[in-house]
């Protein structure tokens, strides 16, 4: 390992990509895992296909994994990759362009064979002269031979040995990034515990692989050193996982049961799959015949005091709307998680985007307000999550908390907080004993009902979609009550405000040329957009929203310290048109993208460049 | 039998609400049927959730002095779901009209009964969209005009309890409004059985299809007209009880005790706790005036309910789980310590 | 009649109140129509209970009908009434509150009993002097028992001779209006034509109320000009119909068959009836199992090449938001007519409200623009049912017409227009014999794409939900494609703006101290209450919107010419918040009330006079 | 028989996007099956309107070179609904699969059923949700460990067969996705039928549920394990043709041909026009391994079918209508002049 000179990198990204079969997914994670373990700061970007398994061979198969380590903190799984691995021709036309210049190329060269060039659309038999990559540090391995080679002495067939050759890709960038290999091994060990044959071979490919590396000149080596981050004990965690995890812990601490009703959905189907695997903990999971039920299932369970919650994407929550309103008008407690995706019908929906926000804000029937916070890293999904179920217990409210696929799919480090140091939730439950008034509202400002729980004897009442009189709940079509309860659901909302952290200014406290606004998961690109122009001395700061309904105390004050404003989202302008009702005495610039991806640093900086130059 | 915990009388279970619905409606007499019963079962009044969605038969939690839910239309189903699930300890009820079960609701309608969830739903079938003011319903009879079927509709409507069983149902009555009596009977038993229990109740809506159901809940007629069933009991029926039900191949036939060498023992007897549903059909789907209609509790089968299974799972996972809260979840599998 | 002196009035507001099982419907219906044939404008109001029989004699029980009569242009049902008939004591004490100080209120004294006293609420025997109703012009008439004693000789039962004591209180109004009674002979004639007994009992009590009132000095006498209105042929609609036969003749002029998939609802259900009757004009009907499957038929039958339309209101439009979504990246033409109603959830079904907007505007996943139109007279419903159409088709696109229970169930008179005089709907329905490209849009600057009907042989295509590649209209994963997809989609809503008319300024076109700004039903008490301050000197104006999205072009333009603006709706504020997202720079004063009940002039001049006045 | 008047081959129906099914998943055999029925079936290619939802199945459409309508989850059976309706003209075929049809399209499914709407609807049963990859489905058997249910279901699956016939249904056939030959025939009597035609393809999920069929489906046990049923032919199986079913009492039973004096002319004739649903429910129900699973077209009754109702219905009212268009209509009734 000491035979070549290793180059210290803050910072590199590696691209895994291959057929939808060749399993780059895992290959990336076993990376990411390892180097996790390892010490780096993580962030990772799953791009697979709509399709179970699309066509072999063609760019619309194509499978990849971007994983960016850094032994500072990360953000984003990185614009550009350093290193692309490309199991076959179709993995590199689709990714080409997404190599940093002069970055390296690991192509398995045995696939690069006339049928699989044409079925990747390549019109020569040299696609990286036709592509003109001459600048990039191609390295054309013969890993699928190779990986023949190593196992035949195994006597396993053919097609068992091909299967591993992502192994042997896994095995070289092991050794570029001088990763240990006892991660690898051990998943192997345990998941084929009653197959050690496979185990040995894995080993022996992932190995072999290395050796390949250590033995090529042509490699670049890296060494990326442990991140500079927080002391603690950590996991890595996808978004998904996160806010299932942070589900259950609000539950925890309010002392409910947790019941979640769900229909499966891209990509929001991973959060009521890890709920499932929580019967330990108690969880109660409905897989429900569609989103209707869904949300229902959920506001019967609420009905029943639970911490109930729903988890859907755009399309789910569109059909969730009518419920939604019925959850509004009975003041109870749901979390209603929306995992946004590529709109608007179908659309993408295997891509990220930004663009339910106002379908969360105002997509239900009549005055019908509803708090909406949005998570912005993998990690803190479980701390809006628990903070989602937190306003919906303690402000007898649905919420709707809003992740994206880019969230959902995604992993950062997560630093693992005890329990004891998470806020008690105290939910409103009202007791038996005392006079039961359904609607009267409490006097802590917070404007709630008390939530009466069936089975508690003396507390029996009805609740309902009809509008309801004031504090006896009784129905009520008397027209000034109407307003009052209309006018009385929106200050509750609005109460909600009270635990609303303020604005974080990330920059200069004190203002400046520009400021850049953004929510949700955008966060990573743009602070990492910010820091980097602000060590280039531009007088930049982000504003980044975690709440948006309501919104910061703040906010007025924080964009007043700015000359000049940029609202920036993977949508048409969603953020930006509700900051203009709600803060309509400011100048906003607007930076949005509608393509299922996330931002890239290079495109917000040349933005943000061009509005201060005023371009 | 054991002596009852509760001394509750149907006034107990009379919300403080005013009843709205039409005078004559077929509603006032379920909900008299159902505080009796509810009276007689000896349930605490603070565990039963009674939730419905939406049309005049929907109103019926307002008029219950137990916990209630009026939902929103179609969604009794979905919402009762999740209630009884999350606490299998309540006794839910759910109220709901052909249009609120069989229009909008049919979906949640069909899965309840294939989970079999512990839930008594109660169907009031006036065979129209009473609340809308009266367009047809998924039960309203083939050619009948409405409001939107001026000339006459040109669908096929449901059979209830075809329908129920299509969705492997387990348990199946069919009473009438004004028989408040065998009602009560009818809903004891709806209650006592663990799963999915339907009842269709005919109902009549004066207003907007008033004597729909007149041909057989006519008390004058009834005995010729309906065959109340019991479990264990021959299927006899008629003005002199001198009717009864025979097996003609794969068909029901009547015949008259008394001719043709009939006698008393050739009758079928009842077996609502078959599991074949194939019969039960036949029986469901009788109807005048060839046959009589049956009536009282067609089927009643014996079958986990799901919302006990979910509990049961639960408890069986938790036995043997390491990890007993949130802490160890957290600090499972595969972390690592910073420590700079 | 010409016993007494007539006093000529401009303006008469009637309100009809009693049990529901009294006839007021039927009651007040009969006489505005009568006044209608008479030359009169006309406007009503009915005011129902949410139940279809409440409790007898019980203030929730009580339905009421508004008539509105002039020989002027009338544009509301009136805020207060001249007359009230109460047929009981619910009925006064649920109404008295209606009646213009100094005004006639007509009481059945023979309802007047304890019991009945009672259960209205009343705590003594007189509610007159309990209510302080004196300085009111009282007529106790006994109605019951002059209706039974008119009956006797005809030996009819009690509750048949009662059930037509509403037909007394319409001779005493018919005779104090000196209205014919024809009118109503004709009506009773063809409607019972089988029962000649019925027919004449309602004659003879008709009669023997004009007489009674002919007979009582105590009544005032007023006699309404016919009404100076554009001259031609006019029939009197409620909204729901002229909805129903504006998109018939749309359908019509575009030559294409009729579909409406629909659920019924409150208040939109009659839209449905209206169209099942039409079998002889061949529209089809399809009541729908719910809302969803509404609209999916709809669209299906857009697929196949009809003019498809879904009606429903608030609750409904939620169920239809996921479907609507793929109505827009399907780009098929379809209506959504959206009757509000009073939220939110089931809220206040039979009660009116505007409070959809927003849920029309946004409430689908993703990006996702559609065009957005309101009418603002039951009349013109039938304009605007007819421009959503033109619309749909001439656009490609889903349209949302938005009305409300206030324009659903009210009437007015509705000039024909001869069906030559309507504009040609041109549909873009593909030729056969030409390359057919799905999504290869129009060089007519509307970019639509063109409309391939199945069973035309050679434009086989497929078409759905995921995001379309531009011109084939093949599945894209493509990020640069969907961008501009989305561009495109909402490049196309905004040129329907093409032949949206300009926004019209009533009252000084040059400007002045206040923009009043309302849209959709609120127009007649808008319009009144500008009318009524101009004539008092007050420099205020009108802009009224029909067209919400895309906006008319000189929004700007006009509101640059007031000093104040006010927008006005029944909402907490939607309109002006769309507003401030497309109209940033002006400043908007707000007035909304949320009541479930139109606008009175009373309060909006008081308000308009405040703004003016700076308060 | 009469001479077609198209001479379409299989190719004709193909479209030119690529298949992007799993390599081995069953969607490609009954996508060359439908091309294949299509090609024999004399309708022209312009007037198939193929509609579905999502799901891997629901990516059908796109393979085929007709007019096709890929929708929304669940919406199929609506979409089609009302372009059938529009348009009894075309050949409309909805293709769906467990999930599309029985979760979130259950609505759809039981009420264009009810209604008899001319549809073929194409239900590839794979007992799970692919395209989300691996959640269990309504139609997965009990305790069967998916993503969702990771300690095995709780839920009843339906039998598709017992919710069509409980849902009214005229039209019921089973078929395997690999049995082209036998998938064409079906295929076609259930374009033939004038109704809701069901057809359940028992398909394999090479990825998410891998043999979940296979009891059943395998070429080697064919013979033992299933019967394919013809109307008016003896209900003939086995390994040398020698099973058949009789009646017994109200269920049905298997014996041997030649055993106990059973002769062929013993056994019950399938008789797939009977509207009685009894046997046919019985039939549909049959399961491995006390009895061989049916195939083939289990039941065809006759019906009006909604949409030729609907266009009867406007033929009929127009034939003595007065209001022949708008002008009409607008000046009917009472209308007055104002002539200032
Ligand atoms: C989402 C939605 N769609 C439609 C309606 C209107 N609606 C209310 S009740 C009803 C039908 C009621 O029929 P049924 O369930 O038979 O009850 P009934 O009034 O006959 O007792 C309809 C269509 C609604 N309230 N909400
Ligand atoms: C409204 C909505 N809810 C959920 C989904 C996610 N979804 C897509 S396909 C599918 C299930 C597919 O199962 P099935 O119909 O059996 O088809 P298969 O993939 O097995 O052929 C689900 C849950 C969606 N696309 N839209
Ligand atoms: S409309 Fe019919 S169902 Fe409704 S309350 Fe009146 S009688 Fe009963
Ligand atoms: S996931 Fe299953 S059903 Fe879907 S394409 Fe693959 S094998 Fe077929
Ligand atoms: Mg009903
Ligand atoms: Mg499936």
């Amino acid at each position: 390992m000491d035979k070549k000179s290793r180059i210290e990198k803050e910072d590199v990204v590696i691209r895994f990509a291959g057929d939808s079969g060749d399993g780059m997914q895992l290959t990336g994670t076993l990376f990411s895992d390892t180097s996790a373990l390892f010490g780096n700061d993580v962030a990772t970007f799953p791009d697979y296909p709509a399709e179970i398994r699309a066509p072999k061979g063609t760019v619309g198969g194509v499978s990849g994994f971007q994983v960016h380590i850094s032994h500072n903190k990360v953000h984003t799984p990185g614009d550009y990759a350093d290193v692309l691995i490309a199991m076959n021709p179709a993995a590199l036309k689709a990714n080409e362009i997404w190599v940093k210049p002069g970055g390296t190329i690991i192509a398995d060269i045995d696939t690069f064979i006339e049928k699989n060039l044409k079925k990747a659309g390549y019109k020569t038999l040299d696609p990286f002269t036709e592509d003109h990559l001459e600048s990039f540090n191609v390295i054309k391995a013969p890993i699928s031979s190779l990986t023949q080679e190593t196992l035949k002495p195994t006597g396993l067939d053919n097609k068992t040995i091909l299967r591993s050759k992502n192994m042997f890709a896994l095995g070289i960038v092991f050794n570029i990034y001088s990763r240990p290999l006892d991660y690898a091994h051990n998943f192997f060990a345990t998941k084929f515990a009653k197959k050690p044959q496979i185990v040995e071979a894995n080993d022996m490919v992932i190995k072999a692989g290395f050796n390949y590396a250590e033995n090529t000149h042509a490699l670049p080596s890296y060494r990326v050193e442990p991140a500079k981050i927080e002391n603690g004990l950590y996991r890595n965690i996808n978004g998904n996982k996160a806010t299932a995890w942070g589900l259950i812990a609000a539950a925890e601490k309010a002392n409910l049961p947790l019941f979640c009703g769900s229909y499966p959905i891209t990509p929001a189907t991973e959060i009521l799959q890890y709920l499932s695997d929580r019967k330990d903990l108690g969880v109660k999971t409905f897989q429900a015949e569609d989103e209707i039920a869904g949300i229902c299932t959920a506001i019967g369970a609420s009905f029943a005091g639970h911490l109930a919650v729903t988890t859907t994407s755009g399309p789910g929550l569109a059909l969730k709307t009518e419920a939604a309103g019925l959850a509004v008008i009975t003041e109870l407690p749901l979390v209603i998680v929306n995992v946004q995706r590529g709109g608007p019908s179908t659309g993408l929906p295997t891509k990220t985007e930004q663009a339910d926000l106002m379908q969360a804000l105002y997509a239900r029937n009549g005055e019908s307000p509803m708090p909406v916070i949005a998570a912005s890293t993998p990690g803190n999904c479980f701390d809006y999550a628990f903070e989602a179920a937190r306003i919906a217990i303690e402000h007898m409210t649905p919420v709707i908390l809003l992740t994206d696929g880019f969230l959902a799919n995604g992993t950062s480090p997560m630093l693992i907080k005890n329990m004891d140091t998470l806020p008690v939730i105290t939910p409103k439950i009202a007791k038996e004993g005392k006079e039961y008034l359904p609607y009267k509202r409490s006097d802590d400002g917070l404007m709630t009902r008390e939530w009466g729980v069936p089975g508690t004897p003396g507390l029996e009442h009805r609740i309902g979609g009809l509008e309801k009189m004031a504090v006896t709940g009784n129905v009520s079509y008397v027209p000034s009550n109407h307003q009052l309860m209309t006018d009385e659901r929106q200050a509750k909302v609005e109460q909600v405000v009270a635990k609303v952290p303020d604005l974080q200014i990330e920059g200069n406290p004190d203002g400046g040329d520009l400021l850049v606004v953004g929510w949700g998961s955008t966060y990573g690109h743009l602070l990492d957009t910010v820091t980097e122009m602000r060590d280039e001395d531009v007088n930049v700061s982000l504003a980044h929203f975690n709440y948006i309904n309501p919104l910061p105390k703040n906010v007025a004050d924080v964009f007043s310290k700015f000359k000049k404003i940029v609202v920036c989202e993977i949508n048409s302008g969603q953020f930006v048109n509700y900051l203009k009702i709600n803060h309509q005495n400011f100048e906003y610039n607007q930076y949005n993208k509608v393509q299922g991806l996330p931002f890239t640093v290079a495109e917000l900086k040349e933005e943000f460049t061009n509005i201060l130059e005023d371009k | 039998m054991a002596e009852k915990k509760y001394n509750y009388t149907p006034k107990d279970f009379k919300s403080d609400q005013e009843v709205r619905w039409c005078p004559g409606c077929g509603d006032h007499a379920i909900l008299n049927a159902i505080q009796k019963a509810m009276a007689e079962l000896d349930i605490a009044k603070e565990d039963y959730a009674i939730i419905s969605g939406i049309g005049c038969s929907s109103r019926f939690p307002y008029y219950m002095e137990t916990y209630g839910f009026h939902g929103i239309h179609g969604r009794a189903g979905a919402i009762a779901s999740g209630t009884k699930t999350a606490n299998p300890k309540l006794s839910v009820w759910q109220i709901t009209g052909d249009g609120d079960a069989l229009a909008i609701g049919g979906n949640h309608f069909i899965h309840e009964i294939r989970r079999n969830i512990d839930l008594n739903i109660i169907l009031f079938n006036n065979e129209i969209y009473g609340l809308t003011k009266g367009q047809y319903s998924p039960t309203t009879k083939y050619g009948h005009k409405t409001k939107t079927s001026p000339f006459g509709t040109v669908e096929t409507p449901f059979k209830i309890g075809q329908l129920a069983i299509g969705a492997m149902g387990t348990f199946f009555a069919r009473t009438i409004d004004g028989y408040v009596k065998e009602s009560v009977e009818v809903y004891k038993e709806a209650e006592a059985h663990r799963g999915t229990s339907l009842v269709e109740v005919l109902e009549n809506c004066v207003i907007y299809n008033d004597d729909t159901h007149a041909d057989i809940t006519a008390k004058a007629t009834r005995k010729q007209r309906q065959i109340w069933l019991k479990n264990g009991e021959p299927m006899i029926f008629g003005e002199n009880d001198d009717k009864g039900l025979v097996l003609n191949g794969f068909k029901l036939k009547v015949v008259t005790i008394g001719e043709n060498g009939i006698t008393k023992d050739d009758i079928l007897v009842h077996d609502s706790h078959e599991e074949d549903p194939i019969l039960h059909l036949a029986l469901s789907n009788m109807k005048y005036p060839e046959m009589p209609v049956a009536f009282g509790v067609i089927r009643e089968t014996k079958k986990m309910t799901y919302d006990a299974a979910v509990e049961a799972q639960i408890a069986e996972v938790q036995a043997t789980a390491k990890i007993k809260n949130m802490n160890d979840l957290l600090t499972s599998g595969e972390t690592w310590t910073v420590n700079n």
